[in-house]
């Protein structure tokens, strides 16, 4: 191991393949006898994991953590806004269907 | 701040273009639901999620590039940035593969309403991708060049490519997992 | 003999060149949107009688707005010419300036010269058998949105170079922007294969989505290219006499850049 | 010293270029008297079918001799370079037209090329050919118009004791241009003075293009020189 190993972000990797490895699992208890069904349920599920992950990815690996406050507050109102644009278009969309 | 403010214009500008694609796919999805989902069917997940995993460890690698290249260990560095180049060119294969084996079962860019979708969203971030391995170029020349170095380009590049990252992140989940 | 002052202000030709182009965009989104109500598109999807009651719709419209860019259409070579000027500014090769003229020049025939031309044609006569109508009606359209490629390589001419100018004639974000910019030409390409859907020609995607990344890029480049005007320092004296002075002194600009 | 510049190669083709454009002009049996917009598809088609050859010679001459102008608009360039001004936006403007302006013609040739090749097919695709020629070719004028007013700019603020062009040149492109204005509207009726047979249209339109060459190889002609005697000085 190299003096310069970084321990922090190798647990964040793992975090973020443990959640993309999750989209397994999920999609496993969504699928009955192997014909997909429709699911907000899963939808809502995926979209809010999905923004974790970005969130984690822009704290971590992009170094937003240690960046200025107005960074900070952008990357986090950004990761809200694309939830809520996503999730609102989404129930909208049923809604209307 | 990591990397020029400039790049993180980009980065919030570029991922508001995204949205509104996502959102256009999300709206015309509730629309026609069990279209979405037959074709939907034919995908791999597993595949999906090999691209994921791929695409987060070369991320995982060039932020621990941009880590050695501040405490001055930039052979380290460079290592890293060509792990995370390698690893997106097996995210490319892994793409391409995709791509022929979809289209040799005859779902093409015109044959249904989630296929036109899921060309585009995968085609556009593949095209960034392609810009991306300029940015790694550029990133490894930097780091070749005592005299060019510069910790803030250095940064600039790796923020573009955990962007290309994290679109992909989301790309992922709308495509293969929304049901 | 009394001058006007423009004639005494040592960035008159900037300035000139920049009022048009502001002058320019505004006849632009007037005749295209208001006038001629060709945007935003008509439906790929028409069926060629459905086209005929489009232009019919609209033909005074299509005849005088499309007359008015007939007239005024050369003005878009201000703005070629202003960022042409500001790439020659910045501490790149003159082949960056060079390509970025030429490919925005030739740009103007396929780009907006045959849309006018084809509804002008199509307005012309209503009475045309309507096939034909709908072959002018795509041609129009499809030549419009889907001349990509002079665009798509332009801005990234202009890119790179903001990108490698030591200068900071524009800021880098911009650079950036101008990726954003070459990407929508990549997004409009499937409407050359769609008639229905977010991306045919008048799609959400294709056009919506596109024509308001073109608009802040539009915007943000007129508003940088103001700031670069004011920055500028020729200083206030008279103007060299061509006769005393060496060629540097006449054009400070060209030897600004390498 | 004496440079070979080449510039009077160019500028003594004129007169050669000038002489093709006539003669297409003349060839054209479109043009005298020009087509009326108000012929029907039959006449139309009945019309290539009859001038097929004639048709066919003149446009491949136009086709190959239009864009002639091209280097004639880079010696108004280079005469630019001389002015007083402090950019070259001005000279900038003038390439942005000069390539554009002459492709107009060179599409409209097509487009008559195009109807004359097979004369034969349905008359209501010729009429289209022939519309799309005289469109292009009477409404293209967008980047003449831009090039009169960029170059007379540029003239009026070339201010030195002894300017490149004099000003009357620049009230002369001025006029050029506002004469250039009406064809752009010949879109807009199928008869009258403003009909792409009309007076304003044709006449003037193609009379001021012809004038505006004649006018300013003159006033190129008379700079010539004194860019000789210019440049001793500098080398």
């Amino acid at each position: 191991m190299t003096p310069s190993f970084n321990r922090r972000l190798f647990f964040v990797w793992l975090i973020l393949v443990g959640i993309t490895t999750s989209y397994l699992w999920i999609d496993h208890e969504a699928t009955h006898s192997g014909v997909p069904t429709a699911s907000a349920v899963i939808t809502v599920a995926a979209i809010c994991l999905a923004l974790i992950k970005v969130r984690i990815i822009m704290r971590e690996f992009m170094e937003v953590r240690g960046a200025p406050q107005l960074l900070c507050r952008l990357t986090d109102f950004w990761v809200v806004l694309m939830g809520v644009a996503m999730l609102g278009v989404y129930v909208a969309g049923k809604a209307i269907a | 701040m990591p990397g020029q403010p400039d790049m993180w214009v980009f980065v919030l500008f570029e991922s508001l273009v995204f949205t509104s694609y996502f959102c256009v796919y999300l709206y015309s999805r509730t629309q026609h639901e069990a279209s979405f989902l037959r074709s939907q069917a034919h995908l791999l997940l597993w595949l999906g999620v090999l691209d994921t995993v791929v695409l987060l460890t070369s991320s995982w690698a060039v932020a621990r590039c941009v880590q050695h290249a501040r405490t001055g260990w930039y052979e380290q560095a460079r290592r890293d940035a060509w792990v995370a180049a390698g690893l997106g060119f097996v995210f490319l294969v892994l793409k391409i593969f995709e791509w022929v084996r979809l289209i040799h079962f005859g779902h093409t860019f015109t044959s249904s309403q989630f296929f036109q979708y899921f060309f585009f969203l995968t085609a556009i971030h593949f095209v960034h991708l392609l810009i991306g391995f300029v940015v790694i170029g550029v990133l490894i020349l930097q780091l070749k060049d005592p005299k060019r170095r510069r910790q803030e380009t250095v940064e600039t590049c790796a923020t573009y490519w955990h962007t290309v990252d994290f679109f992909w992140v989301l790309i992922f989940a709308l495509l293969y997992v929304v049901r | 003999m009394r001058r006007p002052a423009l004639f005494n202000e040592p960035k008159r030709e900037l300035w000139l060149a920049w009022y048009a182009t502001v002058a320019f965009y505004s006849l632009y989104a007037i005749v295209f949107f208001i006038v001629t109500r060709t945007q935003p598109p008509g439906k790929p999807w028409y069926d060629p009688n459905q086209v005929v009651g489009w232009f019919a719709n609209r033909h005074d419209g299509l005849l005088i707005g499309f007359a008015i860019i007939f007239v005024l259409g050369g003005l878009s070579a201000t703005s070629i010419a202003l960022i042409t000027y500001s790439i020659r500014r910045m501490s790149v090769s003159r082949a960056f300036s060079y390509s970025y003229l030429i490919l925005y020049a030739v740009s103007a025939v396929p780009g907006f010269l045959f849309i006018c031309v084809a509804m002008t044609v199509g307005a012309m006569r209503p009475e045309r058998n309507p096939v034909i109508q709908r072959w002018l009606y795509d041609l129009g359209f499809l030549s419009f949105s889907g001349t990509m490629g002079v665009f798509l390589i332009g801005s990234l001419i202009w890119m790179t170079a903001i990108l490698l100018d030591k200068n900071r004639v524009f800021p880098k974000w911009f650079a950036y922007l101008n990726l954003c910019n070459a990407l929508t030409e990549v997004v409009v390409a499937p409407s050359w294969i769609f008639h229905v859907g977010a991306f045919a020609w008048n799609g959400v995607i294709a056009w919506w989505i596109n024509v308001v990344v073109f608009g802040v890029y539009t915007g943000a480049f007129i508003y940088l290219l103001r700031c670069m005007i004011l920055r500028e320092d020729f200083g206030t004296g008279p103007l060299p006499d061509l006769a005393s002075k060496h060629w540097h002194t006449i054009f400070p600009a060209e030897v600004g850049a390498s | 010293m004496n440079r070979t510049t080449g510039e009077r190669i160019i500028f003594w083709a004129l007169p050669g270029v000038a002489i093709v454009w006539i003669a297409a002009f003349f060839l054209f049996p479109g043009f005298l008297p020009p087509m009326s917009p108000k012929a029907s598809a039959i006449q139309v088609a009945a019309f290539y079918a009859n001038h097929t050859s004639r048709i066919r010679y003149s446009m491949i001459l136009f086709n190959w001799f239009c864009v002639a102008l091209i280097p004639i608009l880079m010696l108004i360039v280079e005469r630019m370079r001389l002015m007083a001004h402090r950019t070259p936006v001005l000279r900038f403007c003038v390439i942005g037209v000069a390539g554009a302006a002459p492709i107009v013609f060179l599409t409209s040739t097509i487009f008559w090329l195009l109807a004359a090749f097979r004369p034969d097919r349905s008359p209501d695709l010729t009429l289209l050919y022939n519309d799309l020629a005289w469109i292009t070719f009477t409404c293209g004028v967008p980047f003449l118009v831009a090039l009169c007013v960029f170059v007379a700019v540029a003239i009026y603020l070339d201010q030195q004791a002894n300017p490149v062009f004099a000003r009357w040149v620049g009230h002369f492109n001025l006029l050029i241009a506002v004469a250039l204005v009406p064809a752009g509207f010949a879109g807009l009726t199928l008869s009258g003075v403003l009909a792409w047979n009309g007076f304003l249209s044709f006449w003037v339109k193609n009379v001021a293009i012809a004038v505006w060459l004649i006018v300013m190889a003159v006033a190129l002609g008379r700079t010539l020189g004194r860019e000789r005697a210019a440049t001793e000085d500098f080398v």
